[in-house]
């Protein structure tokens, strides 16, 4: 008598942009993690005299203005720039997201307090901020990464508080307190779920920005340090080299793209098939 | 509504109250002698203490903050330590710009988004919506300066139809047009990206209500349905994110006026916080402060005109 | 007597209309009062807006009244510690209107269900799991599945099945069948009656729908913009309605 | 009028209306009943050239005689309005919450018989009137929030009117309403269907409600009709078992007293639910949930056998006396 | 109307040269809207300005002035020698903020005893004293005017100011009264602050100025030599780049030590990783283009495994030590080579790029660093060197000092050219810094824009001798 109205299983059909999102993930955190393991060439070799070679059989992708090999420059470049985005997102998101789904739960003057500091948040410039921690503990990808967190948690205060007051007067909620649950059980267990879909959103955007958040803190020494590379600092370093080596700036510029639009491809796909209403829908 | 008036400005004074302290501390604690980076390396010990004397740099903190805090309250915010001028006078020249990129910025990521984002929502799950959706997830990933250089080689140096950067002031409006063309682009692309998602995302999820429906059985065309109904409800998230972005404009000049070479207060908070310019620094962070704060403010209030039924609930 | 409540009044505060003007206030209820015994049904009646799901929500202490007593089980509800509110919460439990909106769609029923037991920490927990959904007409099987599997009738019986897993004392229906047509309505009906038989449950019924009430209610209140009209037994309310608007309602029910 | 002709809905998973065949003419008032999920708004829909997108449709669709099956989207922007209109179920939320309704009602005036503003609003004023909304000019400026469900109900409808359709369709008007509103807004429509001479397709589940407001009536399950006839003899003698097992679960007014147990009397219903749509079995769609089923429901299914000036699709038909 | 567009890095934030060092202050408005008593030929000779004449007694020590005459400030007021004794008394006050405070202080007396003439005393000796009155930082302001020249300079010389424009441009105009005005071409003069390198190239390549001295990006030479609207200038400036060590501080205490650094960098790589090949390699701390320059960077040759061995005798081999680094490209990018050249040698130096008011304040004002790299653009200035151990070097050596001494104090040009190049000498074999590359004044100027100094021996650019076509 339980004939219940599942549809027909749709087959394994994945949207194509978690499968193409998920393979371009794949590839960067692979050669970041190979990286760890193997470069084709020691990344901090330099010969100045064999500045911007062209890519042959020994420098795949060719050398950089001093001569190291890109391809390695690459790989650890994207080990460096993806410890700093997923670790700023993750930081700046997971706190973020708790003021946020606080902010909502207490309602009051809580919920005013936490959005009024989530405004002194976003008009501090990160950058005063990424100076300071420089000059208290010393410039480190560590402090850029606790910077680049620290102009996230504003960001996703806003986007996590907004949904979660929209799930907080869903009825399922409501029998969530008949049962006895308080506020944070609640929050932990039905609105954080529930809000998974915009806050996947935005991390996929703060992704890229973290990404070029940390260049511009780079190139005022505020990021990560030499010799280690990371992607936007490669790009900076490439900006006066537009016209004799725009490769410089074209691979790293691509490998950003790719990072970001694995991510954020990934993030909507992982939306689409986890966000039951678009499942019905489908 | 008098009530939510009077807790928003409570609010507006309140932040601003912190906003000051913070940046006074954090000024504070930075290492930095501004007396140092005025005058520089071959500066004599007496002459830096001279200038930190007439800085007041030498008052206890309190004291200086108290001092501060008074003055602004009258609206004066003090004299620059590095440019010797009124702070407000530095403001008052370089905030004409600023406001004219952010609100460029702002006209152009709301038009391209609002186009392209109800576009894809109108081709849902078709190549329209598939490229919208692959072109702004390009436009997010594509780094701010990097697009910058890229407009200023093809359009200014190798096409030459528009200014590599500079901003000639309003009293030329076609040049100051044709100067903030490609400084607009390049800072709001990114937002511009993000905001076509919104807007798809807001106008897909309105699609799907009753009302929609029943607008097309009035025999509606599509076009008509989505400008008259689907958008003017799915209002109310894009102006969020919208408020969110004015502020992201605001301090993303930063950057761009930095690649564009253009007179604004991104550059000023920049060089002003090199140079260990206080009463700069923190009158500026103060107004970043205040347009995010008027920004969600008049959010707040878009909303009670978008949307009666939030009138009831202000 | 498992609930009492006593001349409660809920206001609320509407928005200013003017800056000076002191705001309006609409008094959703006001002045109600009932009385509820085990194994007993009360049913509520009355047009949108009258205030019914306000009086729900006070009696589930979601929100407080402005006057008045909630007492159950001889308890004052608004007297009582968060976290003793919280201990005796299973024995008051709410059935919701909207079958799709009342389940968490990213949870499996099986968790849904299991929800206020995790509260008690329940030992035998899985097991009264599946007893629920037996209780119900479903079947333990049906626990590792999602709302969106079920039709709404299903779900209405899924929300049911959380509401008696902790053998509440009581439980308030909010327009339980409303959403639901008449094979459906009629089969969970039926299951409400049997729960009741079955677990001596006191019931809040909520309707607006005479027919439905009449055919489940000992007790019967009728009311109109938060005031009560009328209550009695049902039979003599429906009988003969000693008010104008319960006349009205009934023949256009009857007919 | 319009006919629907060996008409199909399929998706993917479902199929929502099998073969249905029917024809609409002025002056009908036809209701359809049946369980949710078993077509009723998916035929609705077809009427308006408004199935999902996702939806194949198959069969023939002829209005005035043209085959709309296969319409394009503007030809059935010109029909609509005018030649069917719809009201739909929800009246809290088929109103856009940010027009003022007299806007809403006014609008197609305006774009499809191209009034001025001033000629519209004074049609919609009109039509304000005529579907019984009090002090309609002040009303005309209100937003949907601040009406109550009854009277959005009737804005939708005076939204229907406006362009004096040649079908109504009311998919579910009264569900969300209580009875005394239901009642009023059920006899608003008999009344205009009848000044008007304009068809009335009446979809419900509340029975009482179709008894009121139609002169036939057609039983749907599981995306197949299994009953039509005139309203009060189907409702008085249902031939199809589920048409009876319908009628038998819908509950009465009258005060149910407890038994000597203590015990109250259940209501009968019909055992089992309605049946998954992609559990495609060929025969019966009932068969399963029937108190008479024979062995061929399970893998024939029954035709519909004419029974005088009604029809019902079942094996095991008792001709009704 | 001709008009000049000249691009730079860095905005200043006052027009004062005599309170505030921005070298950028010089290079707009010294001896074009300020004058000062004398001035500075390219080639660094000292050429009259206001002072028409001067005599010096036999002792060295009083100099007498003749003043130009008929002069008049832009504002309209007179010049004459009371402004002169205004403008030494206050640079040379005890509130003084003038940034340049040392060119004063070895004045005795300032007097004027006709309103044509200046009598100025010295305590001692001063062989840079001419040169050092062309700088800004003695321009001759009045003391009507001085109070404003933070925001509107008013000065005697060939152009007037006439507006700025914060954070975009400053614009000078020709002034028809100076007293040579029949020679200066251009009529007006826009500068516009464009401090990042591709903005400035994009400007450039784009025609939007006429010319970049002072380009920043050595990197980006090869387009504009290839293109025939451009000729691009590579001259010297006083700024000799150093990798500085904390001599005060283990292990850099130790001559060896600083030695062995020496020997471990490649100065060609350095100028080729780092400057693009655009730069003149010193052994020293003294320019290239100065009559007392002898060639230096042949005494520690490049040789890893010798700098190796010497960094294991003297212990340190296999340590850290810390680089910190000003955020300017030249020392960054210097930076990461040096990091590898050491690591070859042995030693791991940490890089640490720091934002530029933490390096004042950590490096320069509290001597709390290991290694960093600056380039030090004061003309004549061998004399950090003496300034002892509170200077952030943290040198002090007796003999040095005795040696600068007797530098500043020689009057006659052979003799102290001969001793500057003894200071060079022992600067070189005490090691005590790594002596990198004279920094590179790189121009890049439209050809139809004539008469760019090629290089500078100071900060200014006159801009009265320059015409455009
Ligand atoms: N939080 C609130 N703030 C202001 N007014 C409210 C609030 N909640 C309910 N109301 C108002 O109180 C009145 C009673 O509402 P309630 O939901 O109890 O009615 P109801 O009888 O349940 O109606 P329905 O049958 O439509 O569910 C209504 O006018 C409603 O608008
Ligand atoms: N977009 C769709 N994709 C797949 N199946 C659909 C879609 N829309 C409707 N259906 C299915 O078609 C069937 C008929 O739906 P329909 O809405 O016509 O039912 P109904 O009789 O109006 O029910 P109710 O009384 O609940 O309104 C349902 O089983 C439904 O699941
Ligand atoms: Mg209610
Ligand atoms: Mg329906």
């Amino acid at each position: 008598m339980t004939a219940t109205t599942v549809p027909k299983a749709p087959g394994l059909k994945l949207p194509v942009n978690l499968i193409l999102g998920a393979v371009l993930v794949a590839l960067v955190i692979g050669a970041a993690a190979l990286s760890l393991l193997w470069t084709p060439h020691d990344y901090t070799a330099m010969n100045v005299r064999n500045k911007f070679a062209a890519p042959d059989a020994t420098f795949w992708l060719g050398t950089d203005q001093l001569g190291r090999d890109l391809v390695s420059q690459l790989m650890v470049g994207a080990r460096n720039s993806m410890a700093v985005a997923l670790a700023a997102v993750l930081l700046g998101g997971s706190i973020g997201t708790a003021l946020g789904l606080l902010a909502a739960a207490i309602g009051g003057w809580v919920e005013d307090l936490v959005m009024r500091i989530a405004d002194i948040g976003f008009a501090f410039p990160a950058l005063l901020f990424a100076i300071m921690l420089a000059a208290v503990f010393g410039p480190s990808l560590t402090n850029a990464v606790l910077a680049i967190a620290f102009i996230n948690i504003p960001v996703f205060a806003r986007v996590s508080r907004a949904a979660a007051n929209q799930i907080w007067t869903r009825e399922y909620v409501a029998a969530a307190r008949a049962a006895g649950l308080n506020r944070f059980a609640i929050s932990r267990d039905h609105i954080l779920p529930n809000i998974a879909a915009p806050v996947i959103v935005q991390a996929t955007i703060e992704f890229a920005v973290a990404i070029l958040a940390e260049a511009a803190l780079s190139y005022l020494g505020l990021g990560a340090q030499p010799p280690s590379p990371t992607w936007g600092r490669m790009l900076s370093e490439a900006q006066t080299l537009m016209y004799q080596a725009p490769q410089l700036a074209i691979y790293p510029g691509l490998c950003i793209v790719i990072a970001v639009m694995g991510f954020g491809l990934l993030g909507d796909g992982l939306r689409d098939v986890t966000d039951p209403r678009l499942v019905r829908e489908r | 509504m008098g009530y939510f008036l009077l807790r928003r400005s409570v609010g507006f004074v309140l932040t601003l109250l912190a906003v000051s302290v913070v940046v006074f501390a954090v000024m504070n604690v930075l290492p930095g002698d501004p007396a140092l980076t005025i005058l520089g390396l071959d500066a004599t010990e007496d002459a830096l203490q001279a200038l930190r004397d007439q800085l007041g740099l030498n008052d206890p903190l309190l004291i200086r903050y108290w001092s501060w805090i008074t003055h602004a309250l009258v609206g004066d915010f003090g004299v620059s330590h590095s440019f010797r001028v009124p702070v407000s006078d530095l403001i008052a020249e370089r905030l004409p710009m600023t406001i004219s990129l952010a609100v460029s910025g702002m006209i152009f990521t709301v038009i391209l988004a609002l186009i392209l984002g109800i576009a894809a929502a109108a081709n849902h799950r078709k190549a329209g919506d598939w490229g919208v959706m692959f072109v702004s997830q390009l436009g997010i990933a594509i780094p701010a300066f990097w697009l910058a250089m890229l407009l200023v080689l093809i359009f200014a140096v190798n096409l030459r139809w528009l200014p590599p950067g500079g901003f000639p002031g309003w009293s030329d409006p076609v040049a100051a047009m044709r100067a903030l063309i490609l400084p607009t682009v390049a800072l709001a692309l990114v937002q511009s990206s993000v905001l076509a998602r919104v807007t798809r995302s807001s106008a897909l999820e309105v699609m799907r209500q009753d009302y929609v429906r029943t607008a097309r059985a009035t025999g509606f065309s599509r076009q008509r349905v989505l400008w008259r109904h689907v958008l003017p409800n799915a209002l109310v998230p894009i102006v969020t994110i919208v408020g969110m972005q004015f502020a992201a404009l605001v301090t993303g000049t930063i950057v761009i006026e930095n690649v564009f070479y253009l007179p604004g207060l991104g550059r000023l908070i920049f060089q002003s916080i090199a140079n260990r310019d206080l009463p700069t620094v923190q009158a500026l962070v103060m107004l970043f402060a205040a347009i995010v704060v008027t920004a969600n403010f008049i959010v707040d209030l878009l909303y009670l005109v978008i949307d009666p039924r939030l009138k009831a609930r202000a | 007597m498992i609930l009492e409540v006593r001349n409660v009044t809920r206001r609320y505060r509407l928005p200013r209309r003017a800056l000076l003007q002191p705001p309006p206030v609409l008094v959703a209820v006001e002045n109600a009062s009932l009385t509820l015994e085990r194994g007993q049904t009360l049913g509520i009646v009355g047009e949108s807006g009258s205030g019914k799901s306000t009086l729900a929500r006070m009696v589930m202490a979601f929100e407080a009244p402005d006057e008045g007593t909630i007492r159950f089980d001889g308890k004052d509800l608004n007297r009582l510690s968060s976290g003793e509110l919280r201990r005796l919460r299973q024995q008051f439990q709410m059935v919701f209107q909207d079958p799709y909106g009342s389940l968490d769609p990213r949870r499996t029923v099986g968790w849904s269900i299991a929800e206020p037991l995790r509260v008690l920490d329940a030992p035998d927990a899985a097991k009264r799991v599946d007893e629920a959904l037996t209780q119900v007409g479903l079947r333990a099987a049906d626990a590792a599945k999602y709302p969106h599997e079920f039709s709404g009738g299903q779900r209405q019986r899924i929300a049911i099945a959380r509401a008696i897993v902790t053998r509440p004392a009581l439980l308030v229906a909010d327009e339980a069948v409303s959403a639901l047509d008449v094979s459906v309505q009629a089969q969970i009906l039926n299951l409400l009656m049997d729960l009741q038989d079955e677990l001596g449950l006191a019931m809040l019924f909520i309707s607006h729908d005479l027919a439905v009430v009449a055919s489940i209610c000992d007790h019967l209140m009728v009311m109109q913009h938060g005031k009560t009209l009328e209550s009695g037994p049902a039979h003599s309310v429906l009988a003969a309605p000693s008010h104008a608007y319960t006349r009205s309602l009934l023949t256009a029910a009857g007919a | 009028m319009f006919e629907l002709d060996r008409f199909s809905v399929a998706f993917d998973t479902a199929t929502a209306l099998r073969e249905a065949s029917l024809t609409i003419s002025p002056g009908d008032r036809l209701g359809v009943v049946g369980e949710s999920g078993s077509g009723k708004t998916m035929l609705a829909l077809s009427l308006m050239g408004m199935a999902p997108d996702a939806a194949q449709v198959s069969g023939r669709l002829l209005i005035d005689g043209n085959d709309m099956a296969s319409a394009s989207e503007s030809e059935w922007q010109r029909l609509r309005a005018r030649k069917v209109a719809m009201i739909f179920q929800e009246p809290m939320s088929a109103l856009n919450p940010l027009r003022r309704v007299g806007d809403t009602v006014a609008d197609p005036l305006r774009i499809h018989l191209n009034m001025s503003n001033a000629q519209a609003e004074a049609r919609a004023l009109d039509l304000f009137r005529e579907v019984g909304i009090p002090n309609p000019e002040a009303r005309l400026r209100q937003f949907p929030h601040e009406m109550s469900g009854g009277q959005r109900q009737r804005v939708l409808i005076a939204l229907a009117l406006a362009c004096d359709p040649a079908l109504l369709i009311a998919d579910e008007p009264t569900t969300a309403l209580d009875a005394n509103v239901k009642l009023r807004i059920t006899h608003l429509l008999v009344r205009l269907a009848e000044q008007r001479g304009m068809a009335l397709l009446f979809i419900s589940h509340d029975l009482a409600s179709v008894a009121r407001a139609t002169k036939d009536i057609l039983v749907m399950y599981g995306g197949d009709i299994v009953e039509r006839g005139p309203t009060q003899e189907v409702l008085k003698a249902p031939a199809h078992p589920y048409t009876r097992g319908l009628l038998g679960a819908r509950p009465d007014p009258a005060p149910h007293q407890r038994g000597a147990d203590g015990k109250r009397a259940r209501l009968p219903t019909i055992p089992g639910t309605v049946p998954a749509l992609h559990d495609l079995a060929p025969g019966c769609r009932f068969s399963g949930r029937c108190p008479i089923e024979r062995p061929e429901c399970a893998t024939v299914r029954p035709a519909m056998r004419d029974l005088g000036h009604r029809s019902a699709a079942c094996h095991a038909l008792e001709v009704p006396a | 109307e001709t008009k000049l567009v000249v691009g730079l890095q860095q905005e200043p934030t006052s027009l004062d040269p005599t309170a505030d060092a921005t070298a950028s202050i010089d290079g707009m408005l010294t001896q074009n809207v300020y004058e000062s008593l004398t001035t500075v030929a390219p080639s660094g000779e000292v050429l009259p300005q206001l002072a028409d004449s001067w005599t010096v007694s036999d002792d060295g020590l009083t100099y007498t002035f003749k003043l130009a005459q008929g002069v008049k400030y832009h504002d309209g007021t007179d010049f004459d020698s009371a402004d002169v004794l205004f403008a030494f008394k206050r640079a040379m006050a005890e509130d003084s903020t003038n940034p340049s405070k040392s060119i004063f202080k070895p004045i005795a007396s300032v007097e004027a005893p006709d309103a044509g003439t200046v009598v100025i005393t010295l305590k001692n000796k001063d062989a840079f004293f001419l040169f050092n009155l062309a700088q800004g930082d003695a321009s001759i302001v009045a003391e009507e005017s001085v109070d404003g020249n933070a925001t509107t300079p008013i000065g005697t010389g060939a152009f007037k100011y006439d507006s700025w424009t914060r954070g975009d441009r400053l614009t000078l105009v020709k002034n028809p009264d100076w007293r040579h005005a029949a020679d200066v071409q251009v009529d007006k003069v826009e500068f516009r602050f464009i401090a990042d390198a591709a903005a400035a190239a994009a400007a450039l390549l784009s025609d939007e100025i006429d010319a970049y001295p002072g380009f920043p990006a050595p990197e980006m030479l090869p387009q504009f030599e290839s293109d025939p609207r451009f000729s691009v200038n590579v001259g010297s400036t006083e700024g000799e780049v150093i990798l500085a060590m904390n001599n005060s501080k283990p292990p850099f205490n130790n001559v060896e030590v600083r030695r062995a650094v020496s020997t471990a960098i490649d100065r060609d790589e350095i100028i080729e990783g780092a400057m693009y090949g655009v730069a003149v390699p010193i052994g020293s701390f003294y320019p290239p283009h100065g009559k007392a320059y002898v060639d230096l960077t042949a005494v520690y040759p490049h040789d890893a495994e010798k700098a190796k061995k010497m960094f294991e005798d003297a212990g340190v081999a296999g340590t850290t030590m810390t680089l910190r680094v000003p955020p300017f490209a030249y020392a960054t990018r210097s930076a990461e080579i040096i990091q590898a050249e050491l690591k070859e040698a042995g030693i791991d130096a940490k890089v640490e790029n720091v934002e530029w008011g933490f390096w004042l304040d950590e490096v320069y004002k509290k001597q709390n660093y290991d290694m960093t790299i600056i380039a030090h653009t004061s003309p004549n200035d061998m004399g950090n060197f003496a300034k002892g151990p509170k200077y952030f070097y943290g040198y002090d050596d007796a003999k040095f000092n005795a040696l600068w001494d007797n530098i500043s104090t020689e009057a006659d040009e052979t003799k102290r050219n001969e001793l500057l190049k003894e200071g060079q000498r022992y600067l070189t074999d005490q090691a005590v810094h790594a002596f990198l590359f004279q920094m590179p004044q790189i121009s890049i100027i439209k050809t139809n824009v004539k008469g760019f100094w090629q290089s500078s021996p100071v900060l200014f650019q006159p801009l009265a001798g320059i015409t455009v076509n």
